[in-house]
């Protein structure tokens, strides 16, 4: 028989050095290779650069006024986008529902006089009802989301030629409040408020966070992360309203879609909602099994898409001064999807952010607005179109590779 | 073993009452009239083969899916949960085999997932982080970082959250699906002082186990399935690990007997 | 309720003859808008007992195909074709030669593949004319050079390249300079509007001297672009088709110039020419006025001229002809504008 | 104490009856709710009587030739795509690469002078490469399929339009070897070669099987199952064979598509590496500790799906006799990817047959010729093609929740 | 017990061998400096409490992940195994606790996958399916379809087709993670017969498992890790489970130790 070594010498044996440490935390993080959004960021950095290389206008305060409001309606479409994909689906009726809504506020605002508001409103009220039903067929009858919003697509793109008519295009009035949405600057106060605003709450709550946890005599986590994040976010929008102010001033179109942003990523994050979204993309047979009711969940999902949608084409709408029979057509779904999956949420559903409609559509309008910049033919746009979209993920799929190695 | 007796004869109807449950998934027959019960302070446990039908009981009484065919009643009331969160609202808390944790999500949401804690609205993340430190260390889990994935953690810790989770309610009856498999020695004794800890605050508890040792250790009542019949019940007392091996295999002579026969050199009474 | 969808639904051989119009796509109002509701309007009056066959392709020359397929299947005896790709549209006419069925090439043509009738526009011209427009008006504000913007077709689109074309043969020795110069991708508006912000970037907004677009839709993009850079005086824009909302853009002093396709027209003589052939006689008299070469063949054709609008002629073009009425032009939005340019 | 039943009566408790008699398999598989193919198949059906009813000629021998001929392009890159999603995965670039393939084949017969076979075959293997490309790509970077494909749709458009150059669009002559792919007809006696041959080869099989099964002492199956399908096919092929013998006899291109259907039916259940692709597409980590080299398997998918994505682009060409500017674009890439998961393959991975892609086809191009002959205006088309697309898979949705509810 | 004697003094070097082996996850170290061996014919379990790093030891040998530091040698040859093929050609067969089963493959495909049997690139169904019944009859597994999916199994079921697996080549080494947590008492008294065939056959064994008694009444060695490093190593012969609880715990008096007392009334022997 091998030789008995018996116990060896007792005592806890030394844990991780505790992470108590104001550098620890970020450092942690890093190493696990959770570099969040941050490749992406570095990816959309890179592009940005060479773009400037190659046409010092790129980083003109006009070009990024440029960039801020064409991303905008796209944008608040993949925002909607995220929902679906978080909860394992796919929507691909986001594009036609926004030019179906839009067709249907003009009509309504233009050829039946309706107040502009009340036209948005009900533009967005109609998206609901769309994804509402397209929710429930869904969960109903239980037809692949797939096949169900290519349904979709089609339908409502044929409903839209039915509500435009005759006329194809109907315009909207340069100074109507519609138009307003895409087209009003604010002024540069506005965005040191939200700056100082925004450092004051969020330093304070990562402070008192902090106490709490103390006070619970929960692990204390190193304050050093938030501050940091909180100073460089402080920093970005102290440097765009900067920026904007040698333009025109802040985009609101930009400030709306960054604002919903926020918001959304509160809902995602912060709300039990949020929590069902990415449970039911995680694991639906374990979330019903916890008793929440997936069908409801997916419908609200659905639902949440195609309002976004249909705002984003209002959006589309009140920049274009115009609605016409193409709108909400060609790459507007393809852009709203890639948008969200570059930015680093999952076509297989339970990991996505809010945040991630906002950096993949800033990649994806940084390559566009790019490549208008140079001026080529189109074989060339193309090919260097598809080029650097890939090589804007490259980052960050090289990280979560590192990530995945590491056991994540 | 603790004394149970005074807990037979209470008038009350039993908490889970279950009678010639039958239940199909297309030609395979997975139960056939199987009739068993649960009393409150009552702690029993299910037996059986591999694929005796344990789990498929455990879940069309949890409602995960629904039965063919029988009677359920819970506290003499009969009921039809066809979604888990009836069997919820009915009082019962279940931990699956398959334990049924969202991986992408961390510790702490996997344990409070459809019992959140909010404040207006939002998210109470302290508040639900406190109360899982609290429990985790309750069943002698140790893991360092609540905020990591559940896809993360060891076999044992993950049954561990999966336990934890049934705590979390105040549930009438508990039914734990083969909770200490994946368990080590440690965790397995604090499951099974918790699981005598909920009989003695009166809840009752339905347990499946292929570890006699554990069912002697703290069940009341034995019930056997076989082949999707439910065969033979035993109380505790008075029985032998060998009647209950031979209900379970359906013969006397089994490997396993010989086995456990060659292993003590000898039959061990129950105590 | 069968054949409640399909209308009255025609014996093969000997029942009443089938025209099929297949038009190439649905994204231009004009196609479903002017010229399918002219032709089934005008082809009900020359031939009362003919029956109409609708098809739109979508811009998807495979689709085309096999809606010619299915018009064949039918029993059509005549395919009026306006193809999606005017070099591909051949095997559309050898199938219907096949089933002795006529062909007819509309708006657009089908090369080396001898149809029996063809009537169109100049595609070439179509873009000379915008182009054309927007120089002289140059030329008459004292200007000999300056920079032009071109917002062209789609590249995957047959139809962008003729007109494409056209537009450089007028500028390209016209001492203007093209400053930059796009393919649109599905010639869409929003991807216009994009593009000319780039190039007001690119330029400098006081820079642009013109702005050429290839049609209508593109123009809406141009000057959504230009008034949201805050680019005033706007400099002239074109585009082409004369649409209800272009023209409300014209009267409100955005648009310079659009360039009217007499569509109505076009629709009236193929839907004639239709007949004709549906009854088994060949186009004749004011329905010829010369022949496309198709460059294997001489096809006998009657041959449109597209025509610039600007304010200078609109009334007579466009309200005269009873296209438009100001009606239509002047809702409440353009109530003001259109007191000022003297429209009631 | 609760009374001690002690042992119930022992004895080996009856399992289900015993599955020797000839009616009980096919039973048994509808009752578990397997009902493979039939839902869609029956959706197929229910679609066709309706456009039959709507007009006379759908099954007119004329149609029916045409939509054999219209869905051979389409389905053969849906049959690449098929691979794809089997490993779960996407494929956005189809349909770009059967554009910039087939004008490759084209510039290399008609302006280069090549021969056509030639062509061709160089044709295929630029997909392939292209395909390896690709799947290089993915696996070495750990780029999401989606955006590389999406990368790809954009890169191999605009290599397209260079090739193709100022022309535009390259003729075909109508008399030659690549035109004579999609226009070539066979005569009838070849359907019923093949109706003979495949019914004594497919009964032989079921009997050999059988007795092999019951020489090794395995559960004997019944063999009406197997029986009825080949009486079924049968009958199929020969009613098709009569009816095209009504027109001008049996597409060629059909005949290929339906024979490449055939080559990937076995490929993926009677191979190994067909077992790989939906080991991988089940559960990659379990696959990789099986000793599969995911990487490789992946890679080896999009390589087929490419150079099948080209030869659709082939026929495309040869039907067309031209390849344009916009080959390769429009539906071409959504219904080739709607007719697998319409068909039954899942766009998560480890589900999915070859099957799927012709039945989706059957679908798709049934709904689009019979909407073509409805003679209706854009707006209606779109409205009722999309209606008519979520109509076909819901029979099939509902009888895969009818299997989910019994648990499989 | 067997008896064991003959095999420890054979002088080739060990089949498996493991020196200094680490293992990060990011910032939790999951292994420490954990050296062991495994000698041919020899059955070594591996103990530990949930999360003390036995399944992340196990899938470092078998290249599911590979180490960070520390060497590795097969029959005396240094190996570093990066995917689990590389281990798979050195003559290691491994089960894995989660199992890995492809949940879309029906069960006769999940047992062969990888190794698949083929005729001329076309698989052979039916010897196929013929191994498999053989296989699992030796595991007393009762599956009535092997071409249902293995989503339909029950727990134990899926175990026993994971075992059945590694079985099929002619592995030096099997290596198996908790192989009977989900097993009844009849397949596993199959397993352990199984592990002493092996054995007898003169392959070598590496079994993880929380079941002392198992673990007592099969292996002729234990190594026992905490958090992650290696702190014990008993021959079976002359050790209690006593002594084993506590290198597991490292205390001497836990919960486990208390409720074993309280159970048994005594400590119990290894035989
Ligand atoms: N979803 C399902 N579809 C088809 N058959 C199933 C399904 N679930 C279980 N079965 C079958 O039903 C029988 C009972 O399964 P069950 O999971 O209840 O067994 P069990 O007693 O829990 O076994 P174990 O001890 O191995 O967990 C088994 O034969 C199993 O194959
Ligand atoms: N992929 C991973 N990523 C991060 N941490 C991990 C990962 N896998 C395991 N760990 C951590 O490593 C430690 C050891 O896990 P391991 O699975 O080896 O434990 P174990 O000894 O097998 O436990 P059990 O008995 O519960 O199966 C645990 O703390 C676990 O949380
Ligand atoms: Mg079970
Ligand atoms: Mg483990």
């Amino acid at each position: 028989m091998s030789t008995a070594t018996g116990l060896a010498p007792q005592g806890t044996v030394p844990a991780e050095p505790p992470q108590g440490s104001w550098f620890r935390q970020p450092l942690r993080r890093l190493r696990t290779g959770d570099f969040g959004p941050l490749p992406v960021i570095l990816g959309l950095v890179v592009i940005s650069l060479v773009f400037q290389l190659a046409n010092d206008r790129f980083f003109s305060p006009q070009n990024i006024f440029n960039l801020s409001q064409q991303i905008a309606s796209t944008g608040v479409i993949a925002l909607g986008v995220v929902f679906v994909l978080v909860i394992g689906e796919i929507d691909l009726s986001a594009g036609s529902v926004s030019g179906v809504t839009s067709a249907a506020m003009v009509v309504l605002n233009i050829n039946a006089g309706w107040p502009p508001v009340l036209a948005i409103v009900l533009a967005v009220v109609f998206g609901a009802a769309i994804g509402l039903f397209h929710g429930a067929v869904f969960t109903k009858l239980g037809v692949p989301s797939f096949v169900l919003t290519l349904g979709g697509l089609l339908a409502w793109q044929g409903v839209q030629l039915l509500v435009l008519g005759n006329q194809g295009t109907i315009n909207l009035p340069y100074d109507g409040a519609i138009a307003a949405l895409a087209n009003t600057t604010l002024p540069a106060w506005i965005g040191f408020v939200i700056a100082v605003v925004y450092a004051v709450g969020a330093t304070a709550t990562t402070f008192r966070t902090g106490r709490r946890r103390r006070e619970r005599g929960l692990a204390v986590r190193p304050l050093t992360g938030g501050l940091v994040r909180t100073g460089v976010i402080t920093v970005v929008i102290l440097a765009a309203t900067i920026v904007f102010a040698q333009w025109h001033g802040i985009p609101l179109s930009f400030v709306i879609f960054v604002g919903l942003v926020v918001v959304v990523d509160v809902l995602l994050r912060g709300t039990t909602f949020g929590r069902k979204l990415f449970a039911v993309g995680g694991n639906a047979e374990a979330a019903r099994r916890a008793g929440i009711q997936v069908g409801t969940v997916k419908v609200i999902a659905f639902t949440i898409a195609s309002s976004l949608a249909a705002f984003g084409g209002v959006l589309a709408a009140s920049r274009l001064f115009a609605v016409n029979q193409a709108s909400g057509g060609s790459d507007i779904l393809l852009n709203a999807i890639a948008a969200a999956v570059i930015g680093g949420t999952s076509l297989f559903g339970g990991r996505g952010s809010a945040y991630s409609a906002l950096l993949g559509m800033l990649v994806i309008g940084a390559v566009s607005n790019g490549m208008d910049l140079l001026n080529q033919t189109s074989a060339v746009k193309y090919i260097i179109t598809g080029g650097v979209l890939v090589a804007a993920v490259v980052i960050d799929s090289l990280a979560r590779r590192g990530r995945a190695a590491s056991g994540r | 073993m603790t004394l149970t007796g005074e807990r037979t004869d209470a008038h009350p109807p039993p908490v889970l009452e279950l009678e010639h449950i039958s239940k199909s998934f297309g030609a395979v027959r997975a139960l056939s009239d199987v009739s068993m019960s649960v009393g409150t302070g009552e702690v029993v446990a299910l037996v059986g083969d591999n694929g005796a039908g344990k789990s498929t009981l455990i879940k069309t009484v949890a409602g995960a899916h629904p039965r063919d065919g029988g009677t359920m009643s819970v506290n003499g009331e009969p009921v039809s949960p066809r979604r888990p969160i009836d069997s919820t609202r009915l009082g019962i808390a279940t931990v699956y085999q398959d334990l049924a944790l969202c991986d992408n999500l961390d510790i702490v949401a996997n344990l409070f997932l459809g019992r959140e804690r909010n404040h207006s609205g939002f998210l109470s993340a302290l508040d639900m982080e406190q109360v899982a430190v609290g429990l985790l260390k309750r069943l002698s889990v140790k893991i360092k970082d609540l905020r990591a994935p559940v896809s993360s953690l060891s076999g044992g810790q993950r049954q561990s959250v999966a336990i934890a989770r049934s705590l979390l309610g105040d549930p009438a009856l508990v039914i734990l699906d083969e909770p200490t498999a994946a368990l080590g020695v440690e965790q397995t004794a604090e499951v099974l002082q918790l699981i005598e800890r909920l009989r003695a605050e009166g809840h009752a508890v339905l347990m499946v186990s292929h570890s006699l040792a554990d069912v002697f250790d703290v069940a009341d009542r034995i019930v056997c399935l076989r082949l999707g019949r439910s065969v033979a019940e035993f109380p505790v007392e008075g029985t032998t690990e060998e009647q209950v091996v031979a209900a379970i295999t359906g013969v006397a002579d089994s490997s396993a007997q010989k086995r456990r026969t060659r292993r003590h050199g000898m039959t061990r009474e129950g105590s | 309720d069968s054949g409640s969808a399909a209308g009255p639904s025609a014996e093969a051989g000997g029942g009443d003859p089938i025209v099929a119009l297949l038009l190439p796509e649905n994204q231009t109002a004009r196609y479903e808008a002017r010229d399918k509701p002219t032709f089934e309007k005008q082809l009900a009056e020359s031939c009362p007992k003919c029956q109409l066959k609708y098809y739109n392709a979508a811009g998807d020359a495979g689709k085309q195909l096999s809606q010619a397929e299915s018009a064949l299947t039918e029993g059509a005896k005549v395919l009026v074709i306006d193809p999606v790709d005017s070099n591909a549209a051949g095997a559309m006419v050898a199938a219907a030669r096949r089933q002795d069925a006529k062909v007819m090439s509309y708006d657009r043509v089908i090369y080396k593949a001898g149809v029996d009738y063809g009537v169109k526009f100049d595609n070439v011209q179509q873009g000379a004319v915008g182009m054309q427009s927007l120089i002289d008006k140059l030329k008459a504000d004292g200007k000999t050079s300056g920079n032009i913007v071109m917002m062209n077709g789609d590249p995957v689109d047959s139809g962008a390249k003729p007109e494409k074309d056209g537009a450089h043969s007028v500028i390209d020795d016209s001492g203007f300079t093209v400053a930059a110069e796009y393919d649109t991708k599905g010639w869409s508006a929003a991807n216009a509007q994009n593009q000319m912000q780039q190039a007001i970037t690119k330029i400098g907004a006081g820079k642009i001297d013109g702005v050429y677009a290839g049609n209508d839709g593109m123009a809406t993009g141009v000057i959504a672009a230009l008034k949201s850079a805050g680019v005033d005086p706007m400099p002239p824009v074109t585009g082409l088709d004369t649409q209800l909302d272009a023209i409300q853009k014209m009267v409100a002093g955005d648009l310079y110039e659009s360039t009217y396709l007499p569509v109505e027209t076009e629709a009236q003589i193929g839907a004639k020419a239709a007949a004709a052939l549906a009854m088994g006689q060949a186009p004749s008299g004011d329905l010829l006025n010369g022949t496309i070469d198709d460059g294997t063949n001489k096809v006998p054709a009657y041959l449109l001229e597209s025509i610039a609008v600007t304010m200078d002629n609109m009334k007579e073009i466009l309200l005269d002809s009873g296209y438009l009425t100001v009606e239509e032009i002047c809702t409440a939005e353009y109530a003001k504008a259109c007191a000022k340019a003297g429209l009631r």
